[in-house]
């Protein structure tokens, strides 16, 4: 079964990818299987400057999900390119970098930096980061603010722009909406929904920095919906993720109107998740009437 | 090299107050298996639980290829393993992280300071350095009597004193007032437990060298989500369930 | 140990009560225990006349969670108050009724029918329900229309007016503030998230609605978060919920700063889940070191 | 009344594919139980299944106090059902909704139909008919040869036709077809069965009276969320779980 798809810029020979911040730099699941079997590897969010993050406690798990608020560890983007793409460049996958920072000029300088690697065929920004200038407002919850980053981060930029959009928003369709008419290529959608969980004992929030981003199953309805709702309304690529554990999660997605998907935390609980998808999915395409995984995409549209 | 295993419980027993031993049967050779490391379990069948729980090696059988682990009740997933019955499965990544660096250390005498479940991954160093010749000295330290757990196993391996803070059984007060009541001449030291103890013991003993094994909330487990992070005396992070858990006291900073 | 909380127009025995919805008008739950060991009952959601919902599939189940959207489906209030009521006057239990509308003037008309009964002791003001006027802006996410619909509503009642909040916002903080400087006694919150779940077989949304509210411990982390964030901002009664499904959960949403909890989708699982709470609360908060209900509300906000 | 019961698994067998038959054993007496009735299972032990799943009582062992159960693994809840074992408990509601009101009909003939996973509840109806001195013809409508269930238990009792979808069985194509072929005489139809099978006999045989048994997504299943309602001829809606699933045929009316 054909498996694979075209997004503006990657051409994938399945829809498969592990997602940003679940798969460090790929290093460490290189020893579990070979990343040629992905379809596309999205590396952990670079920052202009090396960061350390927040303290810890860092994760906490929560019904069919977990809180996270690494707050953006990376060695910055010059030693990212320098000291770990060189290890991925054994591989016939395509990388994503997904780009960060706390202005615009950083995420402008970070784009910038990438553009010098031939290995990046394409870059997520990630608008959703807590702690950014402008009085606190979050780029990914303005939609004025999200088609500025997108349109300045374009422009440094010869490889397709994908804009990763926050969940925690009134409306989802008018921050799309903004950052395609400025000029992104694509979307990835979901960022982690924000949550807490407090300590019985000790009293105080679990993660140290209070406030986590919330990631795993217990976000797929969110996800499903963001992405039809999207679908719906705008005509662009799609990279879906938010809860994805199996082949059947995947093909929601696709029906939803996803073109490509991540698989975030499912990583940790099975490290050999995304070849298991991979391998599952010609078989549950199959079962469901599917000739193709571009059959599939935004199907579940059609019966309106 | 890391690898997910699917473990056979053989063995199961409550040895103490809240706290279980288990026997584990592995396919492949566990010679592989240094002491300091841990596996990283899966906890339920479903997805409902999406982080592994890592539990420390307390002991390998290499011959039967059996690996032990020791685990207290305090939330929903040691309970669940509390619940798994002999004959059930288990599935594991291992080994993961460190180990104490033994295979590189000359020495007479080592210092082993465990607390609570920090005690389990001593055990199987304790056997180690034994069979190289070291001679073993462990101070215990426990809340509570009826938490004591392993104090006959590490006699048959050399001199034990146990604490409990409670002075319920042992010494009363902390494995640092044990210490210091005892004075134990030793050329290592390797610990583990929670990092209020380990913090007491590395600015108790700051002239000496030692091993310490750090615990932090862990994602991945294996080094690709920067969750477990320690800060290092030279800037930046260590990652503990991939650098770690076991730290030359000197390389890291406890909160 | 002392159970009872007291929020304004409300002397609660304990802090438990079935939330709107998922209790009916207590009728059916009456046959499994003896109502009267609950803090406080909400009712159904009353709109001004008798509506018959959206069409089925009204739920579907996610990870650790459920979609719904029964679509408003009641009697109508006067209907209710002369055939629903009644039943439930044998029970030293306050009743909380939950006021819907698709305009203002409805939900005026809706507070204002209730005026004239004995027996409900508070209005919970819904906010987040989906088709109503203004352009298909929602009452609850707009922070001007949520004052307005709070100021009208409360000059029609003599009760104090708890206004229900929508998790689906960028800033919940910001319609929290609206609706208290409008005049609200009291916040309850959360509402369901809104998610989609699509069927691989049909490739429909398997809510024939499309979209649904998910609730559930799926939902957990969202409303401790949200509660946690309010109630560093502003102060103000907060009823809890999202999620619960036992007396743990109570505690972690009494120091997040809820004053009392509903339970919701927890009593599908298990019909006797609010009396099985009630039961094991002392017990827990004993277990943590509280000394009664109100010795815990907001701790989780004293170690900052 | 409703109760939440703890039954017993006391028996587990595959009788057809992906198809299961359990016995459960209950404390309390099974006699309010009638024919038509459900049970409204909890699926797994924590809450990552929040609905329960409902299937009907397919027979009674009043002596024993044993309800029988058969129900067709189509996902998550069905598979971990069909996973339990023998000495396993299964927490549920019981007995719901409405039940066919054989004791307020007089008839010497009955004419029931069933499709798939709709045979089950007409089972215990069979019987309790067949007690009453009711002569009992039974129309069995499955997809395919391999899903055939309780075809000889239904003879035990009465005339039994059976189709197949796709003909690998008995007469080939939908249970209206053989009520077509066959026409039997009855005075009242008792039906159980897919959404548009149901639809196919009510319109068919709409000069005759009957009762038929529906099947909606469920909620509370004791009539509490309004989730599972059915548009009724009088206006408004009826709920599925409480007021049915079975409703007399001219009281509802069929999507
Ligand atoms: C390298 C390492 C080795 C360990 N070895 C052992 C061992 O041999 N025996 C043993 O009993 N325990 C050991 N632990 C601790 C064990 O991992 C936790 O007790 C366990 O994860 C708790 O899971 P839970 O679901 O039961 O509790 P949860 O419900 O998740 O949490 C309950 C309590 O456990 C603590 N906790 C949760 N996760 C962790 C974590 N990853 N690390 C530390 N504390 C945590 C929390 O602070 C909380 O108070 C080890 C931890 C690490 C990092
Ligand atoms: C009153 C009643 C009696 C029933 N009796 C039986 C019986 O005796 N034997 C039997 O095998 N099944 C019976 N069912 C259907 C059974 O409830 C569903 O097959 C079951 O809930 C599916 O659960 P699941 O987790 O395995 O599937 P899910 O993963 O939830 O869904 C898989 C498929 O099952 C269907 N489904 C899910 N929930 C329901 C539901 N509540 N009602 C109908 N279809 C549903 C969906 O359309 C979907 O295609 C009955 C249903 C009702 C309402
Ligand atoms: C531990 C962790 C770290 C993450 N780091 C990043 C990141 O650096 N950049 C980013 O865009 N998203 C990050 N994410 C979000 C994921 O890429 C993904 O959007 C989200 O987790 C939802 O997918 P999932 O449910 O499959 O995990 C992180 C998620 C987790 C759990
Ligand atoms: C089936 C169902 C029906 C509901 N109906 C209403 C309603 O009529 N009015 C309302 O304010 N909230 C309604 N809710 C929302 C709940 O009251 C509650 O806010 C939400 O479900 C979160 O709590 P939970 O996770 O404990 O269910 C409904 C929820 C469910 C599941
Ligand atoms: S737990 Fe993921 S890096 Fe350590
Ligand atoms: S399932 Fe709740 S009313 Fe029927």
């Amino acid at each position: 079964m054909n498996l694979s798809v075209s997004l503006p810029g990657l051409k994938l020979k399945n829809p498969i990818m592990p997602a940003s911040g679940c798969f460090g730099f790929g290093a460490e699941y290189s020893k579990f299987y070979d990343l040629n079997q992905l379809g596309a590897i999205i590396i952990k969010a670079a920052t202009a400057e090396a960061r350390y993050g927040n303290p810890t406690p860092r994760v906490a798990e929560t019904s069919a999900g977990m809180l996270n608020a690494i707050g953006l560890q990376n060695p910055g983007v010059d030693n990212i390119i320098a000291n770990e793409l060189p290890a991925l460049s054994v591989y016939d996958t395509p990388i994503i970098a997904n780009v960060a920072g706390s202005t615009i000029e950083e995420y402008e300088m970070v784009a910038k930096a990438f553009k010098n690697t031939e290995q990046v065929e394409a870059l997520e920004l990630n608008i959703s980061c807590p702690n950014v200038k402008e009085g606190g407002v979050q780029f990914g919850t303005d939609p004025y603010l999200a088609s500025e980053v997108t349109k300045r981060v374009k422009a440094q930029s010869d490889v397709p722009l994908y804009v990763k959009l926050s969940p925690n928003v009134t409306n989802i369709v008018e921050i799309a909406n903004a950052v395609a008419k400025a000029g992104a290529d694509g979307l990835s959608m979901i960022n982690t929904l924000t949550g807490m969980r407090i300590d019985l004992q000790t009293r105080k929030p679990i993660i140290a920095n209070k406030i986590g981003g919330l990631s795993g199953p217990a976000i797929k309805p969110v996800a499903i919906r963001m992405i039809y709702q999207v679908k719906q309304q705008i005509d662009i690529p799609i990279i879906g993720m938010g809860g994805i554990t199996c082949a059947e999660d995947v093909l929601e997605f696709l029906l939803a109107g996803a073109n490509a998907v991540a698989v975030g935390t499912a990583n940790f609980e099975n490290p050999f998740i995304c070849p298991e998808i991979i391998a599952e999915l010609p078989e549950v395409l199959k079962k469901y009437g599917f000739s193709s995984v571009e059959d599939a995409i935004g199907k579940g549209h059609i019966n309106e | 090299m890391i690898r997910k295993a699917n473990l056979t419980i053989v063995h199961h027993e409550k040895i103490a107050e809240s706290t279980f031993l288990l026997h584990v049967l592995s396919e492949a050779s566990t010679l592989d298996i240094k002491p300091g490391q841990f596996i990283h379990i899966k906890i339920g069948q479903d997805h409902s639980h999406v982080l592994r729980r890592p539990i420390s090696i307390a002991d390998v059988d290499h011959t039967n290829k059996i690996i032990k682990i020791i685990f207290k009740t305090v939330g929903e997933g040691t309970s669940y393993l509390s619940q798994q019955k002999v004959g059930g499965k288990i599935d594991a990544l291992l080994p993961c992280g460190s180990s104490y660096p033994i295979d590189n250390l000359t020495m007479d005498h080592a210092l082993l300071i465990g607390g609570g479940i920090g005690v389990p991954p001593l055990y199987y160093l304790a056997k180690q350095l034994v069979e190289k010749g070291v001679s073993v000295t462990t101070i215990l330290g426990f809340q509570t009597a009826s938490h004591v757990f392993f104090e006959q196993e590490f006699k048959a391996l050399g001199d034990v004193y146990v604490a409990t803070n409670d002075g319920s059984y042992g010494h009363s007060g902390f494995v640092t007032d044990v210490y210091h009541a005892v004075k134990p001449s030793f050329d290592y030291y390797f610990s583990c437990g929670p990092t209020p103890m380990l913090k007491g013991i590395t600015t108790d003993l700051k002239e000496k060298q030692g091993y310490i094994s750090l615990e932090e909330r862990m994602g991945c487990g294996v080094g690709a989500c920067f969750a477990c992070v320690i800060p290092s005396v030279n800037g930046g992070y260590k990652k503990i369930c991939q650098q770690g858990p076991v730290f030359d006291a000197s390389e890291v900073i406890l909160a």
